[in-house]
């Protein structure tokens, strides 16, 4: 499998979530500036977290934009699988890859923490390697992961089997108080129709290595390797 | 442009003394004119002088077999091992964040990450060190909630993870708040970069943000106290722009990797000014610059602007002339100004120009040389009021005592603030905030660095210099409850107005407090920062020594860390007891005391308890370990316990009182210093307190880790679920305006 | 030449700032505070042949970056 | 009664969302963007006596919560 991390000016996950991978890979993903209007062969592209441009305007508005991101869409309407975690989400979203947008938390603070996820469909390469209804430790470190639809988008996404993951209590119960942002339907991350696009608030490569605290996010890396391999 | 006269009020309202004035004078062998005034005013200014601290200060150890860099340098540099060195600082934004709460944190934090970067360091750490006033001042909650919110708007931006801190409130801090920020980075020793201008002919550059009227004389508002009508007296207030700095961060690692840059230095404090005359005088060398190459961001904007703004995110640095096209070429990578503004001469001179004329022209070393020097009066502070324990009465509840202290504003958890921070983007946070030092991983090996930032104003106030050598100790010792090895430490010393001696008495105290500490534990300061004028109308804070210490851990895996591992395990105690509440949490919480000397600090004993335990922690033979300070004994039983929350069960413990004469209540919340608590397997008591016995330390078996509660044997018990709900909920409520 | 560009959430789109604000209103006493929404104000400085052409210019940084249009509306204004 | 807020930095403050979505504008090839600030809008629905009454609740408003004087102006129109 061959891997690529895009960097945008003002991405700050691009290593961490290059370190999982690499993990997972057994070698390093390549590392994409985002002024390359070309890409290389690529079988899984990351669109990593951080604040790309400051997160000024809108969270993520001004990296759609960028040249790059024309590829990125390009490719995965043409089936590359493309995992956007929390800024990158934030990315696609404004790119049109994935529906809805994502607004200010709630609360209006940024919040870093862990949470728990209740793996809504694990019928994906990126969540083969949970099972459905499983409860998952990981980290959120967000200002703007207030998941937002219309209602007929709503119902269309959940109606397809696109949400892949909600925030939950500890049991996997759906609570007002485990939903840290005000996401609708407590959603965390949701696939496109097909499958092959992921995007998610929270963090899996902060959560890949033991010494963190945990591994949880270590299958969605092993899981793709496994799939795209 | 400079064709203002410059009358005795002018050179007033610059700060300067009619006598400095006539040095002025001197130096130049003329009148200045307005932007060399003003260049004499922000570098004779106390922010950039160090005029009342300079003769103190150098009485602190600097030394030592691991010490790269002292003060002196933007930064510390510490050896590590491997190769790599540690570069840490801490910094005070007091005055811009009471204004501002908001940007003046933000750029505080900026500041502080450029000192370490500028050295060629990737900074991986961030903490801060907060003071507030009352919490029932009108304005204290908006202060926290625009410097908490500051904090995180930057570091979370930049993706330097903010790891640990303080954050405490006292009545002396309602007119001006404390936020030092501390920045730790990483680097090669052979990749340190200094700022000594060198090279006769080589370009001075200019990157980074464009120059605005921001904050002109800020160096100087920071060297006078606030008063009524300070408000309305307000500069221009600084912006930080955090996408800027992350881009800086990026261009200027990415152009250390090859040896393009022979000196660069961030634009702090007194802007442009302080930077170029720093990197010619360490190089013994001149400048001459062209201000109509600076990039500016508003039209007209005169050398006299120009030199003294502080606008934020700007970095100065030589390079040699053919090495132009490659500098320029990273720093256009990253859409960042580049701008060469300068060469460096051999007069020894500073000479600006504009538009073809020149606009100032001074002697460089004179002018720092005679930099005033004061040896201020100082007098000891008036002794605290008189307090013996024998006059106080035992709570009715142990527990419900406990649970006020736990609950109250400076002992609460302070999860409402780290949780507004990214504590762990990087990936390499192993320890995060809540327990004693953070732990940050050094990125690819098994190595850590240990963190942490302690000061307990109470104590300074009661005893300056105990007060002084406790805050030192007190890092010392979360440092090596990890396990980590101490290495050195940064301060940050917050005092009042030095013109009055009894605040000179103060500062003196603590220095040598601290001289002392950091003497008896080979532990020496690398960098500072001193941060006077802390007063309104009078009113001086609490002197406030910050200190910022690191340590060294060889293997994460063997580190320790606070909360009980499992049920069953003994509580072992080290260190000795005598129940001292003078100058105590329990005193001032429980009874509304302020009163009585801090606990002595013992700084052989110190030693050698820290010494074992680390042993104990490196041979594997402790469970859990924490240190014991603000609140005493059973605050740091509940706080090993109440870590255990956010793990999959909950342990509590059951403490039984010795029988040692003491009161109940004085064991219980005495803060006697030198001391921690450890958990060990039953099997090893024996062994360990045998051990203890022999190496000369006090050691005491007070417990059993058990369930979900804590016990006083015979006495009270309270369900963690309790405690923890009251330690966990002061803040939230608090600024959500409950 | 000016610009001016109003950007507001659309209807129906709930607005978290907004609604914080007016709950903070109501606590600093204001009473008598229905609704509260929180929009972008851009002020634009273009070099344009016409106020048609800036006009039309606008628009098109609107569609493309300044709104997202799948919540916002927005509205342009220049001034000549 | 309803009221528009226009919030904006104060001349001289550095608008670092400004000076980004400007580069951002350039990179998009809309050229000819010599300067752009970003501010607030703000559209309150209150209750209130009269205009005069309303501004000046909204004028409390805008000091004690909605902007920042420190760096920020604020202009108030009250739609009747
Ligand atoms: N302003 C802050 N930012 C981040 N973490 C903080 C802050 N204030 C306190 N903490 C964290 O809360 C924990 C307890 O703080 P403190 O009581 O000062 O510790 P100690 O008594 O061990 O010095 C520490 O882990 C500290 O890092
Ligand atoms: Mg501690």
């Amino acid at each position: 499998m061959k891997a690529g991390v895009i960097v945008f000016p003002g991405s700050n996950c691009d290593r961490d979530v290059q370190v999982a991978l690499a993990r997972s890979l057994g070698r390093e993903p390549e590392m994409i500036w985002h002024r390359e209007a070309e890409l290389p062969k690529l079988d899984l592209i990351v669109v990593p977290g951080g604040f790309s441009y400051g997160d000024y305007l809108r969270c993520g508005a001004m990296a759609a934009h960028s040249p790059v991101m024309r590829e990125v869409v390009a490719r995965a309407r043409a089936g590359t699988r493309v995992l956007a975690i929390c800024n990158g989400f934030q990315v696609v979203t404004e790119a049109g890859l994935l529906p809805g947008v994502l607004m200010t938390n709630a609360s209006l603070s940024f919040i870093c923490r862990d949470v728990d996820l209740r793996v809504e469909n694990a019928g994906s390469a990126f969540t083969s390697r949970y099972a459905t209804g499983q409860v998952v430790r990981m980290p959120i470190a967000h200002h703007g992961g207030n998941y937002f639809t219309d209602d007929d988008t709503l119902a269309r996404i959940e109606g397809g089997g696109q949400v892949a993951f909600r925030y939950c209590a500890p049991d996997g119960t759906l609570r007002e108080d485990a939903n840290p942002n005000g996401s609708c339907n407590a959603i965390a991350g949701i696939f496109n129709e097909a499958r092959t696009v992921l995007g998610m608030m929270p963090h899996p490569e902060r959560l890949a290595d033991p010494a963190l605290g945990g591994t949880d996010g270590r299958a969605m890396f092993d899981g793709l390797v496994e799939a795209l391999s | 442009m400079n064709e203002q006269a410059i009358t005795p009020e002018i050179v007033k309202s610059h700060g300067l003394t009619p006598e400095e004035y006539q040095t002025v004078i001197e130096i130049m062998g003329r009148e200045p004119n307005l932007t060399e005034l003003g260049i004499f005013s922000v570098m004779w200014s106390e922010h950039c002088s160090y005029k009342s601290s300079k003769k103190w200060l150098r009485r602190l150890p600097t030394t030592g077999p691991r010490v790269i860099h002292g003060p002196g340098e933007n930064a510390g540099a510490v050896d590590i091992g491997d190769g790599q060195a540690a570069i840490f600082k801490m910094e005070s934004h007091n005055h811009p964040s009471f204004i501002e709460p908001y940007q003046g944190a933000a750029t505080g934090v900026g500041g502080i990450l450029r000192d370490v970067f500028t050295m060629g360091a990737r900074p991986i750490a961030n903490m801060n060190a907060l003071r507030f006033g009352a919490p029932e001042d009108a304005k204290t909650r908006h202060l926290v909630s625009g410097v908490v919110a500051g904090i995180g708007g930057y570091g979370n931006c930049v993706g330097v993870p903010t790891v640990g801190g303080e954050c405490t409130f006292h009545a002396s801090y309602n007119g001006n708040n404390l936020v030092n920020a501390m920045t730790v980075g990483l680097v090669e020793t052979n990749k340190i970069f200094l700022s000594s201008a060198s090279g006769i002919g080589n370009l001075v550059v200019y990157v980074g943000s464009k120059t605005g009227r921001d904050g002109i004389h800020g160096a100087t508002m920071a060297s006078a106290e606030f008063d009524e009508d300070s408000e309305a007296k307000r500069p221009t207030v600084q912006v930080g722009d955090p996408f800027t700095e992350k881009l800086l961060i990026e261009a200027c690692l990415k152009l250390m990797e090859t040896d393009v840059i022979i000196a660069i230095q961030d634009m702090g404090a007194a802007g442009l000014t302080s930077s170029s005359f720093e990197m010619a005088s360490k190089g013994g060398t001149g400048i001459e610059m062209d201000l109509s190459a600076v990039p500016v961001r508003e039209t007209g904007m005169t050398p006299y602007e120009i030199m003294l703004s502080e606008s934020q995110e700007r970095m100065l640095m030589v390079i040699a002339p053919e090495r132009e096209a490659e500098a320029r070429a990273v720093f256009e990578k990253w859409e960042l100004d580049f701008s060469v503004v300068g060469t460096v001469t051999d007069t020894g001179r500073m000479r600006l120009v504009m538009n073809g004329e020149t606009a100032a022209d001074l002697p460089i070393a004179p002018l720092v040389a005679a930099a005033p020097e004061l040896d201020r009066p100082h007098e000891p502070p008036p002794p605290p009021a008189a307090f013996d324990e024998a006059t106080l009465n035992a709570p009715d509840s142990v527990m419900a005592a406990l649970t006020t202290l736990m609950a109250s504003p400076d002992l609460c958890s302070k999860r409402w603030i780290w949780e507004q921070y990214d504590h762990m983007v990087m990936a390499d946070t192993v320890q995060r905030p809540g327990g004693d030092a953070a732990v940050v991983r050094i990125h690819g090996t098994n190595k850590g660095l240990a963190i942490t930032t302690d000061c307990t104003p109470r104590y300074c106030t009661a005893d300056p210099e105990t007060g002084g050598a406790q805050a030192v100790a007190e890092t010392w010792r979360n440092l090596t409850a990890t396990g980590a090895a101490p290495l050195a430490i940064t301060d940050c010393l917050n005092f009042g107005n030095p013109e009055r001696a009894e605040v000179m008495g103060q500062f003196v105290g603590c220095i040598e407090g601290i001289r002392k500490a950091c003497e008896a534990l080979d532990y020496p300061v690398v960098s500072g920062n001193v941060s006077f004028y802390n007063e309104t109308n009078g009113r001086a804070v609490q002197p406030t020594p910050g200190i910022g210490g690191i340590g060294l851990i060889d293997d994460i895996a063997g580190m320790a860390s606070p909360a009980f591992k499992r049920a069953g395990e003994a509580l072992l105690l080290i260190g000795e007891s005598a129940g001292h509440l003078g100058a105590s949490l329990y005193l001032r919480e429980i009874e509304g005391r302020e009163a009585g000397a801090p606990p002595p600090v013992d700084l052989a004993m110190e030693r050698r308890n820290g010494d074992f335990v680390r042993t104990l922690i490196a041979d594997a033979r402790v469970t859990a370990c924490h240190d014991v300070s603000d609140g005493g004994l059973l605050v740091a039983v509940a706080e090993m316990a109440l870590a255990t929350l956010n793990g999959d069960e909950p342990i509590g413990a059951e403490v039984s009182l010795p029988e040692n004469g003491l009161a109940p209540h004085c064991w219980l919340f005495g803060e006697d210093q030198g001391r921690y608590l450890v958990t060990a397997r039953m099997d090893d008591v024996e062994a360990i307190l045998a051990d203890a016995e022999a190496a000369g330390v006090a050691a005491l078996r007070i417990g059993t880790t058990g369930d979900a509660s804590l016990t006083l044997t015979g006495a009270d018990t309270i369900s963690l679920a309790e405690l923890g709900a009251a330690h966990d909920g002061w803040l939230s409520s608090y600024m959500a305006g409950a | 030449m000016k610009a001016r560009v109003h950007i507001t959430l659309r209807d129906g789109v709930l607005d978290p700032q907004g609604k914080t604000i007016a709950q903070a209103l109501g606590s600093l006493g204001f009473s008598g505070v229905n609704d509260v929404r929180q929009g972008k104000f851009i002020e634009l400085d273009i070099e344009a042949a016409s106020a048609a052409a800036a006009r039309a210019e606008v628009e098109r940084m609107c569609s493309q970056l300044l709104a997202n249009t799948v919540i916002e509306n927005y509205q342009i204004e220049i001034e000549s």
